[in-house]
């Protein structure tokens, strides 16, 4: 174990799997001179060449099609989005190809590919470079979607996503990159895919978040603290299809429920946490299932807007604060 | 040698223009349930396209993929069986004419996304260049299809890596009720080759020598790592866009004339007799395996089961 | 008033505002000569020309691309899907363009523009086409989502979009285009936009559904009348941003909801409808939050499948039932 | 006639400069918020086209947008407090520099959707077409947008439908960090013309001039009712792609020594001063004037209150 920063321990994780497996390759825009934006590709191609580490045109859609054909032709791609964004350039790629092909084909193939998709607000990046658009996924059976929310959990789900034999999308956080945190040195080191993790036990309410929102639900969680309220906080890791047991397990537990997200909170992930919880485990909620998440409105350039855009620790206690 | 590619040529033509007069027929009696594209008159262009592939080699198509399929070395009972939703087809009846598929045999899948196989191919195409073999893609596609932005991105990327891809149009003239001049910026789709700095090149799609010939030579040079190929086979759809078309956009007059002056098979049958290559017995005999084959197919497909209500759950993940 | 079908409603309301207004035209593919695969075009051409009834190449991309950039200069487009399906090859133009276009100029221009998206099942047309798509675009600001499931709401809630300064999503099921169904002669006759109707009223339940599955809901109720339970059926017409007020209303009177629709269950638009109530009416709530929807996997082509996919009737009743 | 051109050359180039030169300090200072991309050494293009253009016809540009936006006719008073965030901006702060625009000349946003433009600018001469105007519009894109699918979808429809748009590609050799050539499978862009059947041509982007004329030439054909061209304007990225770029892919020397052959103003001045067209003195007014109106812009932004936190709200939907 040593601190390293989230862009490090992704950094980690392709270089030892890319090692392991010679089937892995990468490409994107801006990555061989550049190393990726968030520098999370440097150092790729000197180690493994540009054979297996490539620059793309500005081709969002053939990235993810051309992703798509060589993992039909064996190999094991991770496509780079630059920003999570663009994805709706490729939509068609990503849901009516890379979702379906195993199952309309009947299982004749596999389909293991990883999309990487930096996303979330960073200061004043605007409309159309500042969004979480997970939950679209959510309603797409085919896929699996993960999003770690620290540099441990960065290293290990990423090394299982890329064992996996299934097409998944791995969103990071912008803003995480330069997050610090202990990473295992272990080279089997894997974090799960499909289980949340309970990272904070408490008895008087369930906070469920993900990605950069942990920080804020956290930060929550010690204020609340103070005020006499035991708080349960649950890291979902993976949000499609997400761990509901854990979840509910824990709301069984607590008898209260708060979601938060960056995302915009109409249409967005909470809905379907809580919607589930509705369902399974209504008898139990002694509150109404408050959900945080980012305003109804495209992201706005200006830093006084942004941050009135941005859901914040406040609204999360104040939401708890709420159900007692 | 060349006796025995003739028979090939003869033998696959005729087994998809069979195939698709069944298909017609059980489709539009309703028993082939969804979508359905016919092949009818363009079967040279598969034929002898995939006449100079292997196993290893990979096929795109489209969601007129039938004949591929079968040009690509499928079985036509499982096909069959796919197409009326059984159990036993390629795709356990999960995806039907649209999404038919033999990934055995390198048939990478029809493609119900108009223009969505230009990019896959040019990943498979990818991967064997990284893999450092000398397996090629094809990629089929219409007119239509060829104003996708999604083969100006393939074509582009296939150049720049030099990726062993061949790209291969088939104007039929029509995109579903559009004459393609309507919707088409050049009368020559094998034009935009210039665009991308590869060869491009007009071949007579219902000459299924000059289709094998010109196909060789472009999937040769993508053996050798030399980079991708615009080709254009000139053709005509002889059918409705999908069974059950009423066409009212075009004349049966003008259909059947198109048909007769320039059916492929019967191209092929005319050429092959009066060079003295096959004879009419050993055209006959081809005939009468193939129909039997076609035949079988139908009962194989029509004994089969549908597949069971759990099968609806599998297949999604693998992990 | 008189009968006529679905898909001659959409052609009233296109016809009558097409005349109104000479800013109005629609593009698609294979309108001109097949007048839509659902005939929900035919006659246009001849009525209204060729320069306002276009066929465009096979660019979904550059149809809705165009249809933006008309709108910025002054006209209402109108640019048909073909299939709701290929809406994942324009989407970026959908969400990065469409949708933020007057938000992030900071309101110097509107973009009115209508998409028609026929969606849903349809006998057998397998995984590509045949999706229920609407819920990501509830996680949209900026775009406005309807989705008719009569012929005289096709016709009011078309006229009101082809007159509103909105960007606007027209979900059009495929399978309702030849429903039949009284029609108002009334020029003038407008579906409101952002309102659900009550289209029956009940004491014990509330079935929210909207577009094709209200067929099923009003059928569901049917049965459970003789059941004995007084079944309150919302059609919310609007899907995005959706009348959130009539809901919760009937919810507190009604204490049960169930939601149903013909979109995958998982990440659908009733996850968003329960979380709404499960934060703004839970103390109501006498039961679970019960959603019904297609099953989290492709649609498959094999009729057996096929059915197996589809949310049924059966499922609102058990539901319900499993209620009380 | 011809020295008023001249000296609006001028001042609209400098302007761009000037304006470019002062959001450098702010951006590098950190004063400016979000990603900044910068015209520098490109000003030629924007200034050259958009002098053949009314307040009536439209432009679409891209995420480096400052340049085409001043010679489209908008105030550096109010882009520098959109810049800055402020509540004065063009876009009241909501857009920054990705999304600067102004509607009323015409100018319809930047786009921070590399290739975002084409399709939109496209639709914008369909409508003029269909209110049978003679407004035409042109999209400036980069060499690297040449490469995405729109290009072609939005090139094939203008082409077919014969649309009064021109398509001006700013080849500044680097797309981010990746040279041009690495990512684009031909040397001249303008050779994809020829994939839709419409005229292709290459131009000096650093010489005003020849970017007028040029592109006076495209926008007549286009106003005329005969279609699209497609212009590619050699020039080169004289900055890092965004202000605090370490530009690690590229050398100083290298940069310096094409800045210094090919400033487009230097060649300018040089040019009218040796024809005898402008003086110093005419030229050194419009510096002034030009300096002057910028420093004006920068108080103003900075003296702009930022905007209030329920403008947030404002301006989702119209209904
Ligand atoms: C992206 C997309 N848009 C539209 C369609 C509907 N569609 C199916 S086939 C077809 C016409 C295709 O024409 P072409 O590419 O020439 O192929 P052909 O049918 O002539 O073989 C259309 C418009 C589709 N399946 N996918
Ligand atoms: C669809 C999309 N993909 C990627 C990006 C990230 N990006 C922004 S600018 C740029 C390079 C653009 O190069 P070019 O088109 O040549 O324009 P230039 O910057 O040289 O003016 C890239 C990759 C983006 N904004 N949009
Ligand atoms: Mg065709
Ligand atoms: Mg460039």
């Amino acid at each position: 174990m040593r601190e390293i920063t989230f862009s490090e321990a992704t950094l980690e994780a392709m270089r030892e799997e890319m090692k392991r497996d010679p089937s892995i390759f990468v490409m994107g825009e801006d990555i061989v001179r550049q190393g990726g934006i968030f520098g999370q590709f440097k150092g790729l191609p000197d180690e493994f060449g540009t054979d297996r580490v490539i620059d793309t045109p500005i081709t969002e859609t053939a990235i993810i099609g051309a992703a798509i054909g060589a993992s039909l032709a064996g190999m094991r791609p991770v496509a780079d989005m630059h920003f999570a964004d663009f994805m709706g350039v490729c939509m068609d790629e990503i849901f009516n190809q890379m979702a379906k092909i195993r199952y309309m084909f009947g299982g004749q193939t596999t389909v293991p590919m990883v999309i990487r998709a930096p996303d979330g607000l960073i200061r004043s990046a605007a409309a159309q470079h500042s969004q979480s658009i997970e939950s679209w996924f959510n309603n797409i059976p085919g896929i699996k979607v993960v999003a770690p929310s620290n540099p441990a959990d960065a290293k290990g789900i990423l090394k299982a996503a890329l064992r996996s034999n299934d097409p998944i999308i791995y969103f990071e956080n912008k803003d995480l990159f330069r997050m610090k945190g202990d990473v295992s040195e272990d080279e089997d080191y894997i974090v799960p895919i499909g289980k949340a993790k309970v990272v904070r036990e408490g008895k008087d309410v369930t906070i469920v978040s993900y990605s950069i929102m942990m920080q804020q639900a956290l930060e929550a969680a010690d204020i609340l603290e103070k005020d006499g309220y035991s708080v349960e906080v649950i890291d979902l890791i993976t949000l499609s299809p997400f761990d509901e047991e854990t979840v509910i397990q824990s709301v069984k537990k607590t008898h209260r429920l708060l979601i938060a997200h960056e995302a915009v909170k109409r249409g967005g992930l909470g809905g379907e946490v809580a919607a589930v919880v509705a369902e399974m485990a209504i008898d139990y909620l002694d509150a109404p299932i408050i959900r945080v998440g980012g305003k109804f409105t495209p992201v706005p350039f200006s830093p006084t807007l942004e941050e009135a855009y941005r859901p914040k620790t406040s609204e999360i206690v104040e939401g708890v604060r709420g159900m007692f | 040698m060349k006796k025995d590619l003739y028979m090939q040529f003869y033998r696959t033509m005729y087994k998809i223009r069979t195939f698709e007069r069944r298909i017609e027929e059980f489709s539009m009696k309703g028993d082939i349930p969804g979508f359905v594209h016919l092949y009818i008159g363009e079967e040279a262009i598969a034929t002898g396209v995939c006449a100079n592939l292997t196993h290893q080699d990979y096929i795109q198509s489209t969601h007129r993929g039938h004949g591929h399929t079968i040009a690509k070395g499928a079985k036509v009972n499982r096909m069959m069986a796919e197409l009326f939703g059984k159990k036993t087809g390629y795709c356990k009846g999960k995806g039907g004419s649209m999404h038919i598929a033999d990934f055995s045999v390198g048939m990478l899948g029809a493609n119900g996304i108009v223009g969505g196989g230009f990019t896959l191919a040019t990943g498979a195409a990818l991967a064997e260049k990284i893999k450092k073999t000398n397996n090629v893609s094809v990629v089929f596609f219409g007119d239509g299809a060829s104003n996708r932005g999604t083969f100006h991105e393939a074509l582009n990327m296939a150049a720049v890596w030099k990726l062993p891809v061949v790209f291969v149009c088939e104007n039929n003239e029509w995109a579903s009720t559009t004459p393609y001049l309507t919707t088409t910026s050049v009368k020559d789709i094998s034009d935009r080759a210039v665009g991308y700095g590869i060869p491009g090149e007009i071949v007579d799609g219902n000459d299924v020598f000059a289709v094998y010939e010109a196909s060789g030579k472009a999937i040769e040079r993508a053996r050798k790592g030399e980079g991708p190929t615009l080709l254009e086979m000139k053709t005509y759809r002889i059918k409705g866009h999908y069974v059950g078309d009423p066409q009212l956009y075009r004349t049966k007059e003008e259909v059947d004339q198109r048909f007769e002056e320039n059916d492929p098979i019967r191209r092929f049958e005319d050429h092959v007799l009066s060079e003295g290559i096959l004879s009419e017995n050993e055209m006959k005999a081809i005939v009468e395996e193939v129909v039997g084959e076609v035949d079988k197919a139908v009962e194989f497909a029509l004994e089969s089961p549908f597949p069971d209500v759990e099968e609806l759950y599998s297949d999604l993940y693998v992990d």
